[in-house]
């Protein structure tokens, strides 16, 4: 017994020491949810671009934080034709994939893995095109699809691309996240085992970190590619240990068992901003969380009843408590940062201007409780989702309107959203300030289900016809135009009420530098520094 | 059976008479027992104490301190939360759902468990062993885990939760009367009223329950902890998702995420749940040591 | 002896056949569609149990059957750490309240134990970080080990593989896992030492009283003398004895804190899988737990009949 | 003079599992055969061990022979009713302090068999337990009261009185006087005896001691591993 004692006693003596070397060359970020899988191409949530893009893979060309313009990656230099109708990539030379437990290249990265990692995308016929369960719809959604008719090979490090679209939204495509080189190598490996959906779950890229291993709802490893061709990143072992409660991953970050973590706690981010041991990086993420209102309902079908609810709920308590200020109160589901931004539209959210009339109206509508339908988790950015659903209860019963919230799993959600059997829908919408038509077309098509994104199920032919021109149109005036006329409508129609912006907050220890963050394709690791030691 | 009354010309104290003689000289005990009949009276006029409705809320007074703190209110004994509602009342209606729940889970097993526990004991041979097999069987399941499939089964609800703790407890109250019964009929006394023609279900009825008052009530003070402490890890996990009304173990979670702002959120329940369990904890220690006193 | 172990074996087989009814009937109950009668079906599932195709599960497509042993490794680790906190001090405390049965210092005691049994385990678990600032410790609030130490699954018990681990790290990986087990361990402690004080008490006041110890005094024996010569023997038993029978709900507890402490243990593998919707892991877990438990109990009554032949325990019904 | 007892080829086995599959007979006793006449005293003797315990059970109908009858009045016992068979054949316990219901009044005590094994009425339950009491010499007072505060003699009578308030023709005495010193075991033997006198009772009396067992009985019978090796009239 007492040896026991003794030998306790030793272990809490000595843990206190730290192997050095390790601790020096590996790095614990804490996110707050798992990739879905690791390939950028397929999911665009924030977890699984944090977790690759940056990472495991490298695109053609990328943009400059700073100034916006587009940067050479993998692509040297670029020439385009005079009609803007083709572009020209020279290739960088020399470029090796991942060499891991489960992948060794004989060749390097040449012309063959950029039309396979493009096509994969674009053809159908493509033998990885529809493995995965998760790309049945997504890849319709790239812009990419439509803005590309094929792409040649010249030589091993020319590779030419017909374009249906101008060459500036081409390359603008060609920065976002999805647009990733694979190896065709490793496919054709994969192909021939008969595993192609690895090529998902076990990655080979050509990035700063190569994977090492992933288990679910824990940690995922990577480890520094050696042969980087833009040089070694400084730290070894980059972890990224999964912490779904953000005030969980706030005491981790004070005990020093995350170095860098997403979204603290929205209470403490002051108290963090103050503290000088700590830096906090805020960025805009363009998410919007928003309520859908289901106009199939007979409850909500008057666009009035609608507009009543809709000056109810109050925005700035919601930002006030739930994120303590830390979001942006917006009226349209675009930020204010985007090109596309419609700036003159009204405040809805004013409780004082509803009349006893409205009331008459509301009392005649809704006979029935509302159902308000939320997910269970905010798969982000810890929305509360179920806290701002109260409050927009607290705001109903105000003015005598019952409703019933449900908080779903994401099985019972999709069941739900599925049978149309709910009234409003709180949900986040992730933006797209290049390229906001991959924001309208899911929420506001014809085609689009309630839980690709129609969740108001909405469908007008004058919609849809005002989507497809933004599609054909190439002049930027006219698109302009042609979105501010779309955000106008939703408002006018009251079919989604935009409620806040929510900014994205990552918070690293003092002694972390070079750590970059992009909204459209996440943290970036690669330049990443550790100072003396904590 | 009141064979008693025929006697009664001089009353002699009776056994339950003279244990209650000598618990009342137990201060603990008996403070406890005024501590529990407190959290009784909470039960019965929860709806008369508390000052607000526990879900309303109050957007102008987000996460109050307690009142005796500065920036608190006397409006609000103990704050509020991040919705402004008033953590005093939802407090007492927490406590009036899960001592309330824990109370009819304690009453339905022992219900349950003394009649099957009887049953147990007076089957025979074949019959008997399947259900001591089905028992031990049942026994190597945790209560979690029990109580986590009857919830995958019957869906999550307040409800679903009481009766999964419920089923979960029976086997081991049932397991637990069962020994006792088990040693009791061994005694000699037993085989002489066994001659005097008794059968067995009225022995055990009649004979062997007063007799075995001892262990029944740590029995039953161990399930109503089970049971209590059931409750709120359900809740606090998630499970018996609730609308209306709130309970103990839902509230903590609830207000985990606020714990480093205003400690009292989740301060408040915690200790409330400790003092519940203590109390009745102590009052069975009480009663246990009057009856071993008074055989003595 | 052997007649003993063979009835012990016999009683094992026939409640793990139950219990391998109650997962079926589980299983049966999940999947919606049988394409076979319910008696053909379970001896399917069996012979699939027995091969070890215990299913794959629908999140992330790893076999259920490594996972839930894995999980069960963590609990068990962390439960024997709770386990050995616990009765090195419990012992002790037990055997001086029950020497002084009804003074000053078994009451102290005594309070402490019921104290320490009122304690609702989630609560204390999520207060502890709490607690340990309060302290200035820096232990590690959450999670097995640090996810800097990379330790490779060999044996499934963290501990161990840590010290596989030597030639990268030291033993910074082993101090890690055995930091990230203190707080959890004295949560679940609570339980076991309340227990085990109530149970020592209880024994050394009965042993104490008992004339062969009178004797022992009269031969001019010291106290201490008496308890290393007597007392141990005669308690140990049937303080293993009594918590061989609250093996299930020290599991249940075991449960509640490896989940709010996430230490990757069984009761967060349930919880995550439910919450999921990976309902099939139930089964498993009612085959692996329960199964578990019951091996463990048999064990235990095994090893006491050999070392204390004299105390024939027989709480099962032959 | 009445035959009231006759056994013949009594036998009682019973199977002792010795693992899991395999089983292992054990003979209690038997075959015995004896009679019991009425008035008369029996004593049994034999080591512990020898199955005086399970023979007296089987008689007294707390377990069930494997083999062989009891013939109570020439009838077997098996084709009585439980009620006539309990009403027929008492037995007094060696230890009445563990005999009798803690929690239980002595005039519950006696009061119990009268109400299930008789239809008698409350008026005729109540004088037939004053006149049981009148013949142990116990006051009427103690009726009231729990065995805790009787003195170990008190309790003897209780137990005698127990037995005797159905007014049985056979009393089983399962080494009764063991656990009494001699000034008290005499008033317990004059007290049997008195009532025999008085009842015309046949006695079995289960005794290690010689003398005693001479010294009361008619008949001793001793056994040995389950067998009657000697069957003796004083």
């Amino acid at each position: 017994m007492r040896i026991i004692l003794i030998l306790i006693y030793f272990f809490l003596l000595t843990a206190c020491q730290g192997n050095e070397s390790t601790l020096k060359h590996s790095l614990v970020y804490c996110p707050e949810g798992n990739p879905k899988l690791f390939n950028p191409q397929l999911v665009d949530d924030v977890a699984t671009i944090d977790a690759t893009t940056n990472q495991l893979y490298n695109r053609l060309v990328k943009r400059d934080q700073m100034n916006q313009k587009i940067l050479p990656d993998l692509a040297t230099h670029w020439i385009q034709n005079k009609n803007e109708n083709s572009i020209t990539f020279f290739l960088r030379k020399n470029i090796a994939f991942h060499h891991t437990a489960y992948f060794s290249p004989t060749r390097n990265f040449n012309a063959d893995d950029v039309i396979f990692s493009f096509n994969r995308m674009l053809k159908t016929t493509n033998p990885f095109h529809a493995i995965c369960p998760l790309s049945d719809n997504y890849f319709f959604n790239h812009p990419f699809y439509n803005s590309v008719k094929t792409i040649i090979k010249i030589d091993d490090y020319t590779v030419k691309f017909l374009l249906r679209s101008k060459v500036q939204y081409f390359l603008d495509n060609l920065t976002d996240n999805y647009s990733i080189i694979l190896s065709k190598e490793y496919a054709q490996q994969l192909l021939a085992k008969g595993t192609p959906k690895n090529i998902d779950y076990f990655p080979i890229g050509t990035g700063p970190y190569k994977f090492k291993s992933f288990s679910r709802n824990n940690l995922i490893r990577y480890q520094a590619n050696t042969k980087y061709w833009q040089g070694k990143p400084s730290i070894d072992n980059l972890i990224y240990s999964v912490t779904p409660q953000s005030i969980q991953r706030y005491a981790k970050l004070l005990s020093g068992k995350c170095e860098v973590i997403i979204y603290p706690s929205p209470t403490q981010i002051k108290k963090i901003s103050k503290d000088k041991s700590y830096r906090l990086s805020m960025n805009s993420t363009y998410n919007i969380i928003l309520l859908a209102f289901n106009t199939k309902r007979t409850a909500l079908k008057n666009k009035n009843v609608r507009h009543i609810l809709s000056q109810v709920i109050d925005k700035k308590q919601i930002n006030s408590t739930i994120f303590f200020n830390t979001a942006e109160v917006v009226n349209s589901i675009l930020t204010p940062d985007s090109w596309a931004f419609a700036p003159n539209l009204r405040r809805v959210d004013d409780p004082s201007k509803i009349t006893k009339k409205d009331l008459a109206l509301l009392r005649h509508n809704v006979s029935k409780p509302l159902i308000i339908l939320a997910p269970k988790k905010g798969a982000e950015f810890d929305p509360l989702f179920k806290t701002i659903a109260k409050i927009i209860k607290y705001n109903f019963d105000k003015i005598g309107v019952q409703s019933k919230i449900f908080i779903l799993g994401h099985i019972d959600l999709h069941k739900r959203l599925n049978s149309g059997h709910y009234d409003l829908y709180l949900t986040r919408l992730k933006g797209n300030p290049y390229h906001p038509i991959n924001m309208f077309i899911p929420i506001l098509s014809c085609d689009s289900k309630a839980v690709e994104g129609n969740s108001a199920r909405w469908c007008n032919r004058k919609t849809q016809k005002l989507l497809n021109n933004i599609l054909t149109s190439s002049r930027l005036k006219q698109k302009k135009q042609k979105y501010h006329q779309l955000q106008k409508l939703i408002q006018r129609e009251y079919l989604y009420l935009p409620i806040v912006h929510v900014l994205r907050f990552d918070v690293m220890q003092a002694n972390i530098s070079g750590i970059s963050l992009n909204p459209l394709t996440g943290i970036n690791f690669f330049n990443v520094k550790k100072q003396g030691s904590h | 059976m009141s064979i008693n009354d025929e006697f009664d010309k001089k009353q002699i104290r009776t056994p339950l008479h003279y244990i209650f003689q000598i618990f009342k000289k137990k201060v603990a005990a008996i403070i406890a027992v005024w501590i529990i009949c407190t959290f009784l009276f909470i039960i019965i006029f929860a709806d008369f104490i508390v000052s607000h409705s526990p879900s309303e809320q109050n957007m102008n007074a987000l996460l109050l301190p307690p009142y005796w703190l500065k920036g608190g209110n006397t409006a609000y004994l103990l704050g509020t939360d991040e919705l402004g509602r008033d953590n005093f009342s939802r407090l007492i209606m927490g406590i009036q759902r899960t001592l309330a729940g824990a109370l009819i889970i304690t009453a339905v097993v022992s219900f349950f468990g003394l009649i099957l526990g009887a049953l147990a004991s007076s089957l025979k041979n074949f019959k008997a062993s399947i259900l001591h097999h089905l028992l031990d069987s049942l026994l190597t399941i945790p209560i979690l885990l029990t109580a986590l499939i009857f919830i995958v089964i019957f869906g999550s609800s307040f409800q679903n939760c009481l009766y999964a703790i419920a089923i979960s407890l029976l086997p081991q109250f049932i397991r637990s009367i069962f020994l006792s019964i088990e040693t009791e009929m061994a005694k000699p006394y037993i085989v002489a009223l066994k001659i005097d023609s008794m059968s067995d279900l009225q022995l055990v009825k009649n004979v062997i329950y007063p007799n075995i008052l001892e262990p029944l009530v740590t029995i039953i003070n161990r399930v109503f902890t089970m049971a209590i402490i059931e409750i709120t890890t359900l809740g606090f996990l998630g499970f018996g998702v609730q609308t209306k009304g709130t309970e103990l173990g839902a509230i903590i979670a609830n207000n985990f995420e606020f714990m480093y702002l205003s400690p009292i959120l989740v301060l408040a329940p915690g200790i409330t749940l400790f003092i519940i369990i203590f109390s009745f904890n102590v009052v069975a220690e009480g009663i246990r040591h009057a009856i071993i006193e008074a055989e003595q | 002896m052997l007649n003993y172990i063979m009835r012990r074996l016999g009683l094992f087989i026939s409640t793990a056949f139950i219990l391998t009814l109650i997962a079926y009937a589980l299983h049966y109950w999940l999947n919606q569609s049988h394409s076979q009668p319910i008696i053909n079906g379970y001896i399917t599932y069996m012979i699939q149990i027995l091969k070890g195709n215990w299913g794959i599960s629908i999140i992330d497509h790893q076999p259920i059957l490594a996972k839930g042993l894995k999980s069960l490794a963590s609990t068990l680790e962390l439960s024997i750490f709770a386990f050995i906190g616990a009765l090195t001090l419990a012992i002790p405390l037990g055997i001086i309240a029950g020497i002084y049965r009804n003074g000053q210092i078994d009451y102290l005691i005594m309070s402490t134990a019921i104290i320490a049994l009122a304690l609702p385990v989630f609560w204390v678990a999520i207060m502890m970080p709490t607690v340990s600032n309060i302290f200035h410790l820096t232990l590690p609030i959450d999670g097995q080990i640090s996810p800097i130490y990379e330790v490779k699954n060999v044996t499934g018990f963290m501990l161990i593989d840590s010290l596989f681990t030597t030639g990268t790290y030291h033993f910074e990986a082993f101090y890690s896992r055995v930091r990230h087990l203190i707080l959890p361990s004295i949560v679940l402690s609570l339980f076991i030492f309340a227990e085990t004080i109530r149970l020592t008490r209880h024994s050394i006041s009965m042993v104490m009283k008992s004339n062969y110890i009178n004797a022992a005094y009269s031969k001019g024996l010291s106290t201490v003398q008496i308890l290393r010569s007597h007392v141990f023997k005669n308690i140990y038993p049937s303080i293993i004895h009594d918590l061989r029978s609250n093996l299930s709900t020290l599991f249940s507890f075991a449960m509640t804190v490896d989940i709010v402490f996430k230490s990757k243990g069984s009761g967060q593998w349930l919880l995550t899988s439910i919450h999921e919707g990976d309902y099939i892991v139930l089964p498993t877990a009612i085959l692996i737990i329960g199964g578990f438990i019951l091996l463990s109990s048999i064990l235990i009554d095994i090893l006491l009949m050999l070392t204390s032949p004299t105390k024939r325990i027989t709480l099962y019904v032959d | 003079m009445q035959t009231l007892l006759n056994i013949s080829n009594l036998c009682k086995n019973y199977r002792r599992s010795t693992g899991f599959f395999t089983s292992r007979q054990i003979i209690a006793f038997g075959p015995v055969n004896f009679t019991l006449e009425r008035g008369k005293t029996l004593a049994l003797m034999g080591k512990s061990g020898s199955g005086k315990s399970a023979l007296i059970e089987a008689i007294a109908g707390i377990t069930k022979p494997t083999f062989g009858e009891i013939y109570f009045k020439g009838r077997p016992l098996s084709t009585l009713s439980k009620k006539d068979r309990h009403k027929s054949i008492r037995m007094i316990f060696n230890d009445p302090i563990h005999s009798l219901n803690a929690k239980a009044t002595i005039g519950t005590t006696l009061l119990l068999p009268l109400k299930l094994n008789t239809n008698l009425l409350a008026i005729e339950q109540k004088r037939q337990i004053k006149d049981v009491m009148k013949l142990v010499n116990l006051s009427s007072d103690y009726l009231n009261y729990y065995p805790n505060i009787l003195s170990i003699y008190q309790l003897h009578q209780v137990a005698i009185a127990r037995a005797m308030i159905l007014n049985p023709e056979i009393i089983i005495a399962d080494e009764v006087l063991a656990t009494l010193d001699i000034s008290l075991r005499f008033k317990i033997i004059n007290l049997l005896l008195t009532i025999q006198e008085k009842r015309n009772i046949s006695y079995i009396f289960i005794s290690h001691n010689i003398k005693l067992a001479r010294h009361l009985s008619d008949n001793i019978i001793v056994l040995n591993n389950g067998l009657i090796i000697k069957n003796t009239p004083v």
